[in-house]
């Protein structure tokens, strides 16, 4: 066993417990951070794979997402912080079965399948050559992906912005009814604007 | 060896001002022996400076225990302290540095004991063994866990219309860049302001800054007196706002200004002005912010009616002050930055005046405009309509550009 | 190989900064009391926790700021090929600051970067 | 040997470093007030011996882990951003081949240790602090990536020794003038100092370390100062050409660079003042980022 070896272990250690310890804690900042941390060490097994362009942009990307993503759940879960202790796991018998189901498929898979062995030169230029595909045979992909995630930032601030040309986005709005035809569910908006002072 | 070097740094201090003694202060906070902390949580030693209300005593001995162990207080001009040891008091005409210094030293050499605390060791609710788990919270909102509530129930927002948790709680009255004595109840979602109530109103304006202009009621009184009072209360607001945001050197020479005004010395006020207006003091305040409308500036009179274009300054009637040409200065925004440059402009024109007729005196009992406005009676638009929808930044530059006198008047208690 | 690098550092700083918080605070063993505790806010007590569902005035920036991070991730390996492609690659940058600059300007112009 | 060696020399280097800035900081503010400075070298000193003295405190159920930790893992990922300068040709701590990926993902876990500082402490100060952070310091990342990337065209790589080594005839302050200015700005926002003071002001007390005292406080504002000097270390690479000098040794060349980068940091942070963080966040996106785009086309340009 070498160095890199006992790395690998080590993350793929961390990537588990952090990964499962997600589910154990009461607190959304915690759950964020530590599903971050999962990432992260899977980002470093991808640089002990000799692929560091991707390890270390997992890494970059989930620390940018998994902050963005503490915010929201911050934000709208009750108890954010966790000060009362409560189950972040629903539906057990499914969960497990469901659980057990894909660990034992995923293995089944791992130990069916042959693994081609063409290990990377050590000394390969990883990163010149995905920058050629993709300027090169995977630049349609690659564009379209580009236009798709414009896309996704139109939508989004579609979806999310209140304020807009167009005045205010939930003038009018509605909750849907629970079933077909029915009265409107959750509260009622008091009036059409949201000017309701907090009085005590 | 540690504590040796601990001796030597600047005394860190946190300070709770009390009544009239904010220029003393002033004068001690430009002591390079002082580092002044924006939260107690920084400081070694709590400087009680002047007299606190009786209602202020609850949250000074809050203070207290929130400053990290080792610590002490020290009471400057207050003649409640008497039965206090002499190494931690010293009178309001003293100058405490050598006194501060010696009781930080000893502090933290062990030989001066650090206080113990003065609020019982209780949390606010007892927790322990309560609850399902016994940290005293009960389903997932409910219950006191460790002690306390969750937040209140949601409430749409009055910006956003999103219905999250408010935060509501008592700010004040010792807090850093808030109008001193000023005790509010506000209401939070996120960090912008939902509501805003007056528990405690601010100190009146301070006595300094009244001198001259008591003194005219009975004495015939100096032109220069008068206008270099009015300078250094201008330059004092202005200091304010300065390190407000974010420009805490040139704040401190705005206060040594105003210190040496008030010694009659000659100053420039130009230079500074200018330092201020190349690091972006008037970019740092948004155009629009604070605006106050017409009725509420008449109301308010001072400084911020000129600031909404009101030529009204009783100066303008005094037939010395006529015979020096004086024409009120005006701005036209009534926001926050006309009212910062109408203190600019006041502060530059009361010393072009003294210049002017540095021997020029005042009759006894003269109509002469005060730097802030006189007129007593609480106006009916309250700090309570100007803060909701504001960001808490934004919150506090619109406080700090009225001068005490007009929050005072925003800010009356409501009737019990 | 560089990770031993990135950790022998970060180890060694993570470690003594936790080293030195731990005898720094057995050094000075008086217990925090309760009344210490109190959240600082200027010498008022608050009523409840600070930990809320905090109103975040800035949600809509932080969805268009993923999806044009996504984007410019693309841009390093891009950058490392970009003098031996050239023109094809000068084109390329074109098309990716176009689709920024269109995201911006969407943004902008419903307001998202500012406080909601 | 060599890593153990080389993490001792980067972690001097930031103690030093530290040090430097604070001397600075006494000397600029004595100076902008016009009055004699006070112990100019020793008050660092001094004032770490105070807060290591001092108790450290706690609040009502605060999430201690994380608190104790951030200060920490600021200071840390400060050290792994110095870590991927070269000191001379041959001697870098940690030769990633994805340099510039990494510092960016310095950046992004910065702001998250930031935040974590500003949650854990359950006061509504450090709340503020902590989420008007995170709403500049990711926006500014943007701008720190465009700047890199820019610098990484001509070197055709993505690694800091060879960025530096394509500097050979020309610094990339001269060749890409909107580079470095645009990088400082990055550099006050991730220590959050003077204009960028996002987290930590005193309109909110402090704000992240409102509730912070003793050696937590100390470690922190270490790593506020450890940071800065990681950004100017970097700065001084991209830019100034790292090492690269004549006449003097390579790591004495790269000390005074980094030194002089350093002064400027200061000088900025004293010289500005700070806008409502709405406005800063529009500023960000509508003004700083397409002068970086404009940046990036100008870079693209000139490389072919």
């Amino acid at each position: 066993m070498n160095v890199t070896d006992i790395a690998f272990w080590i993350f793929a250690a961390i990537a588990v417990v952090s990964g499962w310890r997600v589910f154990c804690t009461d607190s959304m900042v915690r759950a964020s951070f530590l599903l971050m941390l999962s990432f992260i060490a899977v980002g470093l097994i991808m640089v002990l794979l000799n692929a560091p362009y991707l390890g270390i942009a997992t890494v970059f990307m989930m620390a940018v997402e998994m902050m963005v993503m503490a915010l929201f759940m911050v934000m709208y879960m009750m108890n954010p912080a966790g000060l009362n202790p409560m189950m972040m796991v629903h539906q057990h018998r499914f969960s497990i079965a469901a659980g057990v189901f894909v660990f034992a498929a995923l293995t089944g898979l791992i130990v069916v399948t042959r693994f081609s062995s063409n290990p990377v030169a050590p000394d390969a230029e990883v990163v010149v050559g995905l920058g050629k595909e993709l300027l090169g045979d995977s630049m349609l992909i690659f564009e379209t992906a580009g236009v798709t995630l414009l896309a996704t930032m139109v939508a989004s601030v579609i979806l999310s912005s209140r304020s807009g040309r167009f005045g205010e986005a939930d003038t009018g709005a509605v909750p849907p009814p629970l079933e077909p035809g029915g009265e409107p569910a959750g509260r009622q908006p008091e009036q059409a604007s949201g000017h309701a002072h907090h009085h005590h | 060896m540690l504590e040796r070097l601990a001796a030597r740094a600047p005394v860190p201090l946190f300070v709770a001002m009390g009544r009239d003694r904010a220029p003393a202060v002033e004068r001690l906070l430009q002591s390079a022996d002082i580092d002044v902390t924006a939260t107690p949580r920084h400081a070694s030693i709590l400087l009680v400076a002047g007299r606190v209300r009786d209602s202020d005593q609850a949250y000074l001995d809050r203070i207290h225990d929130q400053l990290p162990h080792p610590r002490a207080t020290f009471w400057w001009g207050d003649e409640q302290g008497d039965d206090v040891d002499e190494a931690q008091r010293a009178a309001s005409f003293d100058d405490p540095v050598i006194s501060l210094r010696a009781l930080y030293r000893n502090l933290i050499s062990g030989a001066h004991a650090s206080e113990t605390h003065r609020l019982p060791d209780e949390p606010p609710a007892p927790w322990r063994g309560k609850g399902d788990h016994g940290q005293g919270g009960e389903g997932m909102m409910g219950g006191v866990p460790y002690g306390r509530m969750m937040p209140m129930p949601p409430t749409p927002d009055i910006r956003d219309g999103l219905a999250l948790d408010v935060y509501t709680t008592q700010i004040g009255p010792f807090m850093p860049y808030w109008p001193a004595g000023l005790v509010l109840e506000v209401t939070f979602q996120g960090d912008v302001i939902q509501s805003a109530e007056v528990v405690q109103p601010p100190y009146p304006p301070r006595d300094v800054d009244r001198v001259p202009f008591d003194r005219l009621l009975h004495e015939t009184t100096a032109l220069a007196q008068i206008e270099r009072a009015r300078a250094a209360h201008h330059l004092v607001c202005i200091a304010r706002l300065l390190s407000l945001v974010g420009l805490p050197t040139l704040s401190r020479r705005a206060q040594i200004l105003a210190a040496r005004v008030r010694a009659n010395e000659t100053i420039a006020i130009a230079p500074l002005r200018k330092a201020a207006a190349r690091s972006g003091l008037t970019a740092a305040l948004a155009p629009g912010l604070g605006r106050i409308d017409d009725r509420l500036a008449r109301e308010l009179g001072g400084p911020a009616q000129r600031a909404a274009g009101h030529a009204i300054d009783d100066r303008s009637d005094n037939p010395m002050y006529k015979r020096l040409d004086f024409t009120p200065v005006t701005q036209t925004q009534s926001d926050c930055r006309a009212r910062l440059a109408q203190w600019f402009d006041e502060a530059e024109q009361a010393l072009a005046l003294v210049s002017a007729a540095p021997d020029a005196m005042i009759g006894q009992g003269a109509l002469v405009e005060a730097p802030w406005a006189l007129r007593a009676p609480p106006v009916d638009y309250r700090l309570t309509e100007l803060l909701p929808g504001l960001e808490w930044s934004e919150a506090l530059l619109v406080l700090n550009s009225f001068d005490s006198a007009a929050l005072c008047r925003m800010a009356p208690l409501e009737a019990p | 190989m560089a990770l031993t690098g990135l950790f022998t550092i970060m180890g060694t700083i993570v470690a003594g900064a936790l080293l030195l918080q731990w005898v720094a605070a057995r050094a000075r063993r008086d217990r925090v009391v309760e009344s210490q505790k109190i959240p600082f806010l200027g010498g008022s007590a608050p009523q409840t926790h600070a930990w809320q569902r905090f109103h975040v005035r800035y949600y809509s920036m932080t969805l268009l700021f993923i999806a044009f991070e996504m984007e410019m991730m693309f841009m390093y390996p891009w950058a490392v090929v970009y003098v031996a492609e050239g023109v094809k690659a000068l084109a390329e940058m074109g098309m990716f600051l176009a689709i920024l600059t269109v995201g911006i300007l969407y943004g902008w112009r419903e307001g998202i970067f500012r406080w909601q | 040997m060599t890593p153990i060696v080389l993490t001792v020399a980067w972690v001097a280097f930031l103690l030093g470093m530290a040090w430097y800035i604070a001397v600075l900081d006494g000397l600029w503010s004595a100076a902008r007030e016009g009055r004699p400075p006070r112990a100019p070298l020793a008050n660092p000193l001094y004032r770490c011996a105070t807060m290591l003295r001092q108790q450290s405190n706690l609040t009502e159920a605060p999430d201690l882990l994380n608190w104790r930790l951030a200060p920490a893992l600021y200071a840390g990922l400060a050290g792994t951003g110095v870590a991927l300068v070269p000191f001379s040709g041959a001697s870098v701590l940690a030769d990633l081949e994805v340099g510039i990926v990494w510092w960016g993902a310095v950046e992004a876990l910065t702001v998250v240790v930031v935040f974590l500082h500003g949650w854990s402490a359950n006061s509504q100060l450090g709340l503020i602090g902590a989420y008007r952070y995170v709403a500049i310091g990711l926006p500014v990342m943007l701008i720190s990536m465009f700047v890199l990337i820019a610098a990484a065209l001509p070197a055709e790589s993505l690694a800091v020794p060879k960025i530096i080594e394509s500097q050979r005839e020309l610094w990339n302050v001269i060749r890409q003038p909107l580079g470095l200015p645009l990088f400082l700005l990055l550099g006050l926002s991730l220590s959050f100092r003077g204009p960028f003071n996002y987290a930590d002001s005193a309109d909110i007390a402090g704000g992240t370390a409102a509730e912070v005292s003793g050696a937590p406080r100390l470690v922190w504002e270490f790593a506020r100062l450890a940071m800065l000097t990681a950004v100017a270390t970097v700065a001084a690479s991209v830019f100034l050409g790292g090492y690269l000098g004549p006449w003097l040794p390579g790591p004495v060349w790269l000390v005074l660079k980094t030194a002089a980068v350093l002064l400027a940091l200061v000088g900025l942070s004293h010289q500005l003042a700070r806008i409502s963080p709405s406005r800063m966040m529009t500023l960000i996106w509508t003004v700083l980022l397409p002068l970086s785009f404009v940046h990036l086309v100008w870079a693209g340009v000139l490389a072919l």
